[in-house]
């Protein structure tokens, strides 16, 4: 039995049961929720190694070599984005069994964060363009829901903002769809490829590049698009940000991008400039903005949009040097971001505040969240030997040599800059004098520390991702996925 | 056919610009009908009952839950034209000139109206579809719920998830104290 | 061709709503208008000329039918766009309750 | 919230019920002409809200009705989910286990009527626990 409608089926039923029997007792949901993450995160790491699947849902054979139902294919790319949703999403969820105390219902915060766990694998399993679209829409109504869950004015207007410009780009999106559609008469994303090889790129197959482009990068928030991440995220309750920022952003919109331009567009030397241009935008303007921020969650979330810099940059140049360092950042961005931000949380729910104006000396009182905060501001910083480090290298080898000297030496400012914010954070939050106020200060609950403890070995132990023995088998492949473009239709409708 | 289509449409954006600019509240959620049912009309002559169905059930839905929310709160829209916002008015005129601009040279590429390359659909509109393989009889149903299911899966979960979502929007207390 | 014209210049309506609009009703109203746009491009696009609506009925003949893929579709992006209006407007009508206004200028951060 | 007029109750009693029949005739028949359990649903949905906006209902039943509205919500996209795992169990994923019977009966086209009917659940348990939401919220905090 082949098990990979499962990583959609298995949370979709939790959070169907959980509004039936999430009230007949305190423990339930949690229980239920923290179950269901548990065996996403197994099951995502059964996948690894495995050769590409193509699942046919239905049972829907091919007519004349035409797919006629729902394709659903896992390859290497897929593979890792699902164990970076998973794995984060597992930890994300043990932190909130103590976090969430401070809301109400919990389990139909539960059951909304399983929601978006499904519509995430959903788009990042699915391998026809309209399922892409509608599981993105799962995700993402989950996340405008949960960005507004603490229901305080600052949480619903920034939840209405993220919603507006979400839905206008699943506008976009979709007439992008029809557009590739009216095309190539097919929904199914490798026979699209297929076609539009056949075909030659038109100018329609362009036109709906562009729409996809507007579309997924407004959900990334690539820099002329980005407005509503730094309201959005920071207004979330701390796990939900660190699910957006960590996780939700990559998989329905690089991942989408990747996967739309290289493996069904196809990739040309404009958009892969424009790519390059968008992404070193956002590196560099992110990380100015980050740096004069004074509110913890909102300087992390300007860091977002300059780390997703890197990444678009990275696979904007499209050597395989490049793909491998930029998807390499992505996983990378993935432990270190989510960290930090269940860090902001630690901070908030111990005591109240999040201005780093008002803090100071919280290490001799939060020793664990102090010591992890550490581990993730090194990481993103790029100090070596964490995993940041050795992303940020390859991006910048890579576009030295593919002859960008100049993104290169953008990349450099950017890590430099960001080096300089997170000394910020380090200086007035954590270390330095303990402020009066603090004093009685606690430590936060075992949950959330066994949580953030996690992830702080991921980001030591993730450097580990790039030994001969173990990049072969995920990196490596994940890199092919996305270099090996137009191949994809071969590889998913076998010759 | 385009005779028909073409006023209808046209009646359509009148319809948006109207519902967009009029100073009630109440009167704008009304003339946005025009919009919804305009377009279930328009499904009507594209040869799509079911979608005409749909629409019009969905709009007269939505009408209600517009004005219950307008009859809860205000009918009067009061916002000003905030100061300084020609820029931003130029930006989304040179924005609307360039996409009209480049749609109109990319659907050059793309079929004819009403010629449709049907690669993916053939399967199910097979001419011997007495014998296609659902054996439902309305075609739509058979897409969405046998050959596209997994579709309908997702459609259903969003709709689920809405409801979560307003549920928990619109609770008492968000926080404990 | 024109017909396609059209309903893009409608989705730019919807879109102009929700770009210059500062009344929060206003805003779920364009972005209704730009959903409902795009189904009309996709049922557009999947009209066949001549056809018959995608319903086999009983001791015909062999008719065309119309594309039966995009009205799927549609039918799926209809009940998404009801459920993203539906959440939207509770959400506006909670920011109601703390402001009193549904003006954009009038509410903190979602000036500009 | 105040109900109205005995004519309007009475008139909305029998309207309601017809808009209700027709709700579940098209929702059965979604596999042979057009409708099916989205447009079934609302329909039912809208019978419903008809008959609340008729009576009015004091706020502590509304609250019930949207305890189990939500409840009937969950059960019918569950049930659409079993008969997708059905499938799964069998072999493939939204497997059409069931035999495809006659063309143009009631009972044919396999799991296709289930699927419309646990639509039609769901969707009418849904659209009707969101106008409830939305009809009984109070108005808190500023004004």
């Amino acid at each position: 039995m082949n098990l990979i409608p499962l990583f959609v089926a298995i949370p979709l039923a939790m959070a169907f049961v959980m509004p039936l029997f999430g009230r007949l007792s305190r423990l339930l949901p949690d229980l239920l929720g923290n179950a269901a993450t548990l065996a996403l995160a197994a099951l995502s790491c059964a996948m690894i190694n495995l050769p590409m699947m193509v699942y046919k849902v239905g049972g829907w054979e091919p007519v004349n070599g035409v797919p006629i139902g729902i394709y659903l294919v896992v390859d290497g790319l897929a593979v890792l984005m699902l164990l970076i949703i998973n794995v984060i999403g597992f930890a994300v969820s043990v932190y909130s069994i103590e976090y969430m105390r401070k809301y109400t219902d919990k389990a139909r915060f539960y059951t909304l964060f399983l929601l978006m766990m499904a519509g995430m694998n959903g788009v990042v399993i699915s391998g026809d363009m309209f399922n892409l679209y509608v599981f993105l829409e799962v995700a993402a109504i989950a996340s405008y829901a949960l960005v507004a869950f603490g229901t305080e004015a600052e949480e619903l207007e920034a939840a209405f903002k993220y919603q507006v410009m979400g839905t206008a780009a699943s506008g976009f999106i979709l007439v992008g769809i029809a557009v590739l559609y009216s095309l190539t008469g097919t929904l199914n994303m490798a026979d699209a490829g297929k076609v539009i090889l056949e075909q030659g790129r038109s100018q329609g197959a362009l036109f709906a590049g562009a729409l996809f482009l507007m579309g997924f990068g407004l959900k990334a928030a690539i820099m002329p698009f980005h407005a509503w991440l730094p309201d959005a995220h920071p207004s979330a309750p701390a796990p939900i940000s660190a699910m957006l920022s960590g996780v939700l952003i990559k998989a329905i919109g690089i991942y989408a991008l990747c996967r739309i331009f290289f493996n069904v567009i196809g990739l040309n030397l404009t958009t892969s400039y424009i790519l390059m241009a968008m992404g070193a935008l956002s590196m560099i303007a992110g990380v100015f903005l980050a740096i004069g921020q004074w509110d913890m969650k909102r300087l992390f979330a300007y860091h977002s949009i300059s780390q997703m810099g890197y990444v678009v940059m990275a696979i904007g140049i499209g050597t395989p040097l490049a793909v491998l360092g930029g998807l390499f950042h992505l996983v990378n961005h993935a432990t270190f971001k989510s960290l930090l931000f269940l860090n902001s949380g630690a901070v908030v729910y111990s005591t109240g505040n999040r201005d780093l104006q008002k803090m100071g000396g919280l290490n001799q009182r939060m020793p664990v969240t102090g010591a992890t905060s550490l581990i993730a501001s090194m990481s993103i910083a790029g100090i070596p030997p964490f995993n940041g480090f050795w992303s940020k290298l390859i991006i910048i080898l890579a576009a030295v040599q593919a002859g960008y000297y100049g993104l290169a030496a953008l990349a450099v400012v950017g890590s430099i800059m960001t080096l300089a914010s997170f000394l910020k954070v380090q200086r007035y939050g954590f270390f330095g004098k303990l402020r009066p106020v603090w004093k009685k200060v606690r430590e936060a609950p075992v949950f959330m520390c066994v949580s953030m403890v996690l992830l702080a070995l991921l980001c030591v132990g993730m450097g580990l991702l790039l030994l001969p023995g173990v990049k072969d088998g995920l990196l490596d492949r994940a890199a092919d996925a996305v270099t090996g473009g137009t191949d994809y239709s071969g590889l998913v409708l076998g010759k | 056919m385009i005779i028909v289509l073409c006023p209808l449409i046209v009646l359509m954006i009148l319809g948006g610009v109207v519902a967009l600019e009029a100073t009630s509240l109440l009167s704008s959620v009304v003339l946005l009908g025009i919009v919804g049912f305009g377009l279930s009309a328009a499904f009507l002559i594209l040869q799509a009952p079911d979608l005409a169905i749909v629409q019009i059930v969905v709009e007269t839905l939505s009408l209600i839950i517009f004005i219950a929310v307008i009859l809860k709160t205000t009918s009067k829209d009061t916002s000003t034209r905030g100061r300084g916002r020609t820029p931003h008015y130029v930006m989304a005129a040179a924005f609307a000139l360039i996409f009209v601009l480049a749609a109109s040279w990319a659907l050059a590429s793309i079929p004819p109206f009403g010629m449709p390359s049907l690669r993916m659909a053939e399967a199910y509109l097979s001419p011997n579809s007495l014998l296609q393989p659902t054996g439902a009889a309305n075609l739509v149903a058979a897409v969405i719920l046998d050959f596209r299911g997994y579709d309908t899966l997702g459609e259903a979960t969003v709709l689920f998830t809405a409801v979560m979502g307003v549920l928990a929007v619109l609770r008492k207390t968000g926080r404990k104290p | 061709m024109i017909l396609l014209f059209l309903a893009i210049f409608l989705f730019l309506v919807g879109l102009y709503g929700v770009a210059t609009k500062r009344n929060l009703i206003k805003i779920v109203i364009g972005l209704t208008i730009m959903e409902y746009a795009t189904f009309l491009i996709l049922a557009l696009i999947g009209y066949r000329q001549g056809a018959a609506p995608p319903i086999v009925v009983e001791k015909m003949g062999g008719a065309t039918f119309v594309d039966a893929l995009p009205q799927a579709l549609v039918l799926t992006a209809i009940v998404i766009s009801l459920a993203t209006t539906a959440l939207l407007l509770s959400i506006a009508l909670r920011i109601y309750h703390k402001y009193g206004t549904f003006d954009v200028g009038k509410i903190r951060r979602l000036k500009g | 919230m105040r109900g109205m007029t005995p004519i309007v109750k009475t008139v909305t009693r029998g309207m309601a019920g017809m808009i209700f029949l027709y709700g579940i005739y098209i929702v059965l028949h979604g596999h042979l002409t057009p409708g099916g359990g989205f447009a079934g649903g609302v329909m039912v949905a809208a019978a419903f809200v008809l008959v609340f906006l008729a009576k009015g209902s004091p706020e502590a039943v509304s609250e019930a009705k949207k305890e189990r509205s939500s409840m009937a919500e969950s059960l019918g996209i569950l049930t659409f989910w079993v008969l997708a795992m059905i499938g799964l169990i069998g072999g493939t994923f939204f497997y059409n286990f069931l035999t495809k019977g006659k063309p143009f009966r009631l009972l044919s086209a396999g799991f296709i009527p289930l699927n419309n009917i646990a639509i039609g659940i769901e969707v009418a348990g849904a659209l009707f626990a969101i106008f409830i939401t939305l009809a009984v919220l109070k108005a808190g905090g500023k004004k």
